[in-house]
């Protein structure tokens, strides 16, 4: 299987949407002559033309927005916000917009459209450039939100989300293009809402998304030396979101911990936290831990970022800290 | 610049019996509202029928309209059955949006009624949209989107004007300057001022300002503007200046407007206005006058009986429509 | 004691803060000639003038943004969003700079301006003006969310709003607004992070805010009528929250059931249904349950919107289905 | 329209050195960020030096100053420390935000100047608000508001421009026009095209363009916009036509700019156009020079070096300043 990484998994994605269906086309700040603020999209404008590769001014709202109309009107954008923190400069248009045009015409209208953002701190960009709002997005009914971890679900998720008929924020990890993995040559897709365990273990559970599931894979490699087995989930999407396997694996395990980068308050961990509890309770041994970012506006300086950022450490201190294992 | 084509007997009576429908389905709305059968925001269209009724007629039928959520008579102007409409008012199934859109959220996809919107501005963006996938299919269809006053102090407003000229879309900005947004007046919150049509030039989209209480005069404006704008020569703007006659809702005692100022505007009713002009014309007679106010009173009737009569949603159908 | 409604204490206490302070000043969509959308400011142009009452256009984001820059500069802004809904336009002044400035600036600079605002749904008003977004606020950093469900709350929540030198989200319920109460006429202040038992009871807990107060209330009553002693939480502030009075509870009935009018995936219900089991586990005689909106857009249609809304049945059910009550 | 104060020779020497200071200090972040000592985005104002310095020295030490994340420049000419610059780009607990803001949140309070804003368009509303405060506490204080081209495509432009004209607010607005916003051009991005000052016609707000390569042009439109600013006339308009040296940051090889272009730019370089100048009005001599650039040279080895040596913050100070 030739291997890729993360970016050049969408690169792929994208090309293989804009060659197979007239009807998709791109729109994004510098996703044209610039080639895409992460370079994912570099040399499409040369290839797909002005037309179907569209460089817009830098207004997010009207972005989004006419992704929107396009959608509702028979097309299929795809439509880049350079940075999900920019996406708070359209959440009218995602939230209002997008996520209630089916439901509101009564299924008359459908918005058919891939919002491709990114997500996550960690490249030392301060507190304005380095949010995780997936999470409030996959709270909204009428969204769905998709969040890849390996260059295999990046591409199969990015299939899923193009095929779709509903809006779907599709959010990738700022620091995780450079992430290289096999994928397979032939044609597959990887659904929405079916988590994948990512390694196998008896004693506990962890479940992370994006750059947290490295996190909890190291965090799980350093308790293995320690004689403790984890079972590591990967959401892959977060709407839907696949709380049975999760709960199978807490069945198995009877602990788990919910790893994410956002702010630990709110964040969409404690939902995570919330079902497992309500849907396992009574195999739980203690409660279902969670380790979130630090309740702090990023840092720009390194280690304080580094600190306010769920490291392996913290992940394997609040194990033991919750089961004494 | 082509001369509008001479009136037809037919067509003006069409265009009066749609004003009258509009100001009768209006008044129906907010009796049934006072009732207490409709609820929520009702914001009524009474006093602005020579917009809706001037412009959206003229539309091809493959043609999209896009609206606020003052869109009542847009959609009855665009065809919307007043059935479908009312029902929809009162939340029922038979509603054009299945009675969960309710007064400000009408829907008629079958009628290219991309929908009413009540967030103000955000139908901007969209009908800016509209417009892409217009141009990219290489259609000949036009996007009429209309908005408020308020409606241009939003950044959508800005952000909306700049993306359809640079890139040339197919798209009528349709301002309906009624001097308020809510209770604010547009000389208050406006630094262009009232004539916010000044307010498209620096975009290089062509502008007009028209009568609003004039339906030939609106009729005109926009004959020539859906000329070039199917002529894929960009957007164009205009607006029209116009008054409610109500409150900016129901729940809206209009306090904040001098009595003598609407007695004023009520002078120019659009409908009354239309109506002494044609007579001249010779046009549409006390008769037609007649028969038409009775037509268009026996399907109000029809449209609130309708409504009153249709099922509710069932409870089951709550979960209808958040994805497909 | 003098009785009022949350309408006329919050107009008390937006009169007062004008009255004793001259950098107080409010900001917003038609609270002048107009009144505000919610009368709360009748007659405040008349008798503070346009300088102190300022209407403003339809421009959520200057709107917001101007606040934070008066604020910055020496002023205590009262900015009003007529409601949460359009807050989504002005969500990255909120979020990305009242949040912030503090932090990002070492604490140079503060924003010490009370955005009020109308949360939740129950007046038919359809799927863009229904929403209760006060969660996703109380998961940021940097802001505080002060959610009353009384006029004594109203009154002293806003006291300790405007005189707190960060950026607080007062969310007022639109159908709150004529419930009445009786209010001292001493100066009193309602600190933030302080939740109130509202009613005492032994047997479960349940944690509310705003109208879903009123609901937990009435399902008290009908569990009351079987034998079943309910106490009810209402957090009063979502930011801080007060974990520790639940958690108080919950040790003493062992059972704990959140309600809230914002759809449950995700919902703020989450943050406090997670942290009670990490911090009450042992003390747990069944899962912390969750009562929540929908998974809708909220519909206009008077029946399915009240489907949506969490009821005291719906509360009543579910803690007969959780603990066999 | 009062006459330009005719330049004395130590303002002249002072001018000059603060762009070489400017520019020896962007060249000295660039080598420092290709070391692998500076992180995160760095936008660096090489070219643009004469905007922030033909402006900021202007104002009074009340006065604001708006940024934007291409902050460096504009911090300097308020008389930000380069040390605490320099520190702050490294992540010190020295620097003008502790470490915690980095290259685009630079604050400094004591000197108004109340930040570098990393969201495009955000500071625009922020400005407004400062100078709402200067009006209503009776102030003489003017807001220097600086933005890009980029910027004035944003909503929030249009908002900003709106509110402080109707409420003539003390507040100039200061765009950058560089031609580009990150890879785009300012000809296909913009409706009005790149003489973006006749967008703020319809707010009725005086505008002006100017070279922004020429320090002498820029101090003249400065000093004639902070007198009308300051004599509560309300808002004022300046676009400067610019251009910068290098890429968007450093990250950006600047692909999408022709070569041709950019040296045709950087025969304009500012810092030398204003040599010339000065060497032939005979305010600034080649000694002068030399001696400049030797103590600018001292001052940003002396940054580079306090920086590296200065403390990192503490890990316990991570929770400081979210609240007060
Ligand atoms: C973003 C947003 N802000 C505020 C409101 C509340 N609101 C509804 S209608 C309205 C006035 C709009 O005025 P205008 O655009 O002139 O339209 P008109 O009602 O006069 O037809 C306001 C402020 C809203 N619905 N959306
Ligand atoms: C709201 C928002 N959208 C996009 C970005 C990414 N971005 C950073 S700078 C920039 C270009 C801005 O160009 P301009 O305003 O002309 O300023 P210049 O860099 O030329 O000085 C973009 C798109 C951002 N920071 N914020
Ligand atoms: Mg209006
Ligand atoms: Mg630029």
């Amino acid at each position: 299987m030739p291997e890729m990484s993360i970016r050049e998994a969408v690169s792929l994605g994208l090309r293989e949407a804009l060659d197979a269906d007239e009807r998709v086309f791109l729109m994004g700040e510098d996703i044209g002559s610039y080639g895409g603020a992460y370079a994912v999209t570099k040399g499409f404008l040369e290839k797909y033309g002005p037309d179907r590769v569209r460089d817009v001014p830098i207004a997010e709202a009207v972005i989004v927005g006419a992704g929107v109309g396009a959608a509702m009107g028979g097309m299929k954008p795809v439509v880049e916000v350079m940075t999900i923190n920019f996406t708070l400069l359209a959440m009218d248009q995602i939230v209002n917009h997008a996520a209630k045009m089916r439901y509101m015409s009564n299924g008359q209208f459908e918005v058919p459209m891939v919002i491709r953002t990114v997500t996550g701190g960690g490249g030392q960009l301060g507190a304005t450039h380095s949010q995780n709002f997936e999470g409030w997005y996959a709270s909204v009914p009428g969204l769905k939100v998709a969040v890849p971890s390996t260059p295999y679900d990046a591409l199969g998720l990015l299939r899923t989300a193009i095929a779709d008929r509903n809006p779907t924020i599709f959010a990738e990890h700022a620091l995780l293009y450079g992430v290289k993995g096999e994928v397979p040559k032939e044609r597959y897709e990887v659904p929405f809402g079916k988590a994948e365990v990512r390694r196998q273990g008896k004693d506990v559970t962890i479940v992370a998304y994006l750059r947290m599931v490295s996190v909890a894979m190291k965090a799980a490699e350093a308790l293995a030396a320690k004689g403790v087995q984890v079972e590591v989930v990967d959401l892959r999407s977060l709407r839907p979101l696949d709380v049975a396997t999760v709960v199978e694996s807490v069945k198995k395990t009877s602990r788990a911990v919910v790893v994410e980068e956002n702010w630990r308050t709110g964040g969409f961990a404690a939902e995570v936290a919330s079902a497992v509890q309500e849907q396992a309770f009574d195999h739980l041994d203690g409660p279902v831990g969670r380790v979130g970012g630090l309740e702090v506006p990023m840092p720009y300086n390194r280690s304080l970022e580094a600190a306010a950022i769920p490291t392996p450490d913290r992940v394997v201190e609040t194990i033991e800290r919750l089961y004494g294992l | 610049m082509k001369v509008a084509p001479k009136l037809e007997k037919t067509l003006v009576q069409d265009l009066y019996r749609q004003m009258v429908l509009i100001r009768r389905f209006e008044e129906e709305s907010g009796r049934l509202y006072m009732q207490g059968r409709i609820h929520g925001f009702l914001h009524l269209y009474i006093g602005e029928e020579a917009i809706a009724v001037g412009s959206i007629p003229i539309l091809g039928p493959d043609d999209y309209v896009v609206s606020h959520y003052r869109d009542h008579g847009h959609a009855l102007a665009r065809g919307l059955d007043p059935k479908a409409a009312m029902a929809e008012l009162l939340g029922k199934a038979t509603g054009c949006s299945g009675g969960r859109g309710g007064s400000m959220h009408l829907f008629d996809l079958k009628r290219g009624f991309m929908g009413g919107y009540a967030i103000v501005g955000g139908q901007m963006p969209i009908a800016v949209g509209l417009a892409l996938g217009i141009k990219m299919r290489r259609e000949r269809r036009v996007v009429l989107c209309f908005f408020g006053d308020g409606a241009a102090n939003e950044g959508e407003f800005h952000e909306s004007l700049n993306l359809a000229s640079i890139w040339k879309l197919p798209v009528i900005f349709f301002l309906e300057n009624n001097l308020y947004g809510m209770g604010s007046h547009v000389d208050k919150t406006h630094a262009t001022g009232r004539d916010l049509y000044l307010a498209a030039e620096p975009y290089q989209i062509p502008a007009v300002q028209v009568d609003g209480m004039d339906l030939l005069a609106v009729r005109e404006t926009v004959l020539h503007a859906i000329d070039r704008v199917r002529s894929d020569a960009g957007p164009v703007f205009i607006e029209a200046m116009a008054y409610r006659f109500r409150g900016h809702s129901m729940a809206d005692p209009s306090a904040y407007r001098d009595s003598a100022e609407v007695e004023l505007w009520k002078k120019r009713d659009p409908i009354e206005t239309f109506r002494v002009r044609m007579f001249t014309d010779g046009l549409l007679g006390p008769a037609d006058v007649a028969r038409i106010e009775k037509e268009v009173e026996a399907a109000v009737a029809e449209a609130a009986k309708f409504a009153e009569e249709s099922p509710e949603p069932t409870p089951e159908s709550i979960h209808d429509h958040v994805y497909g």
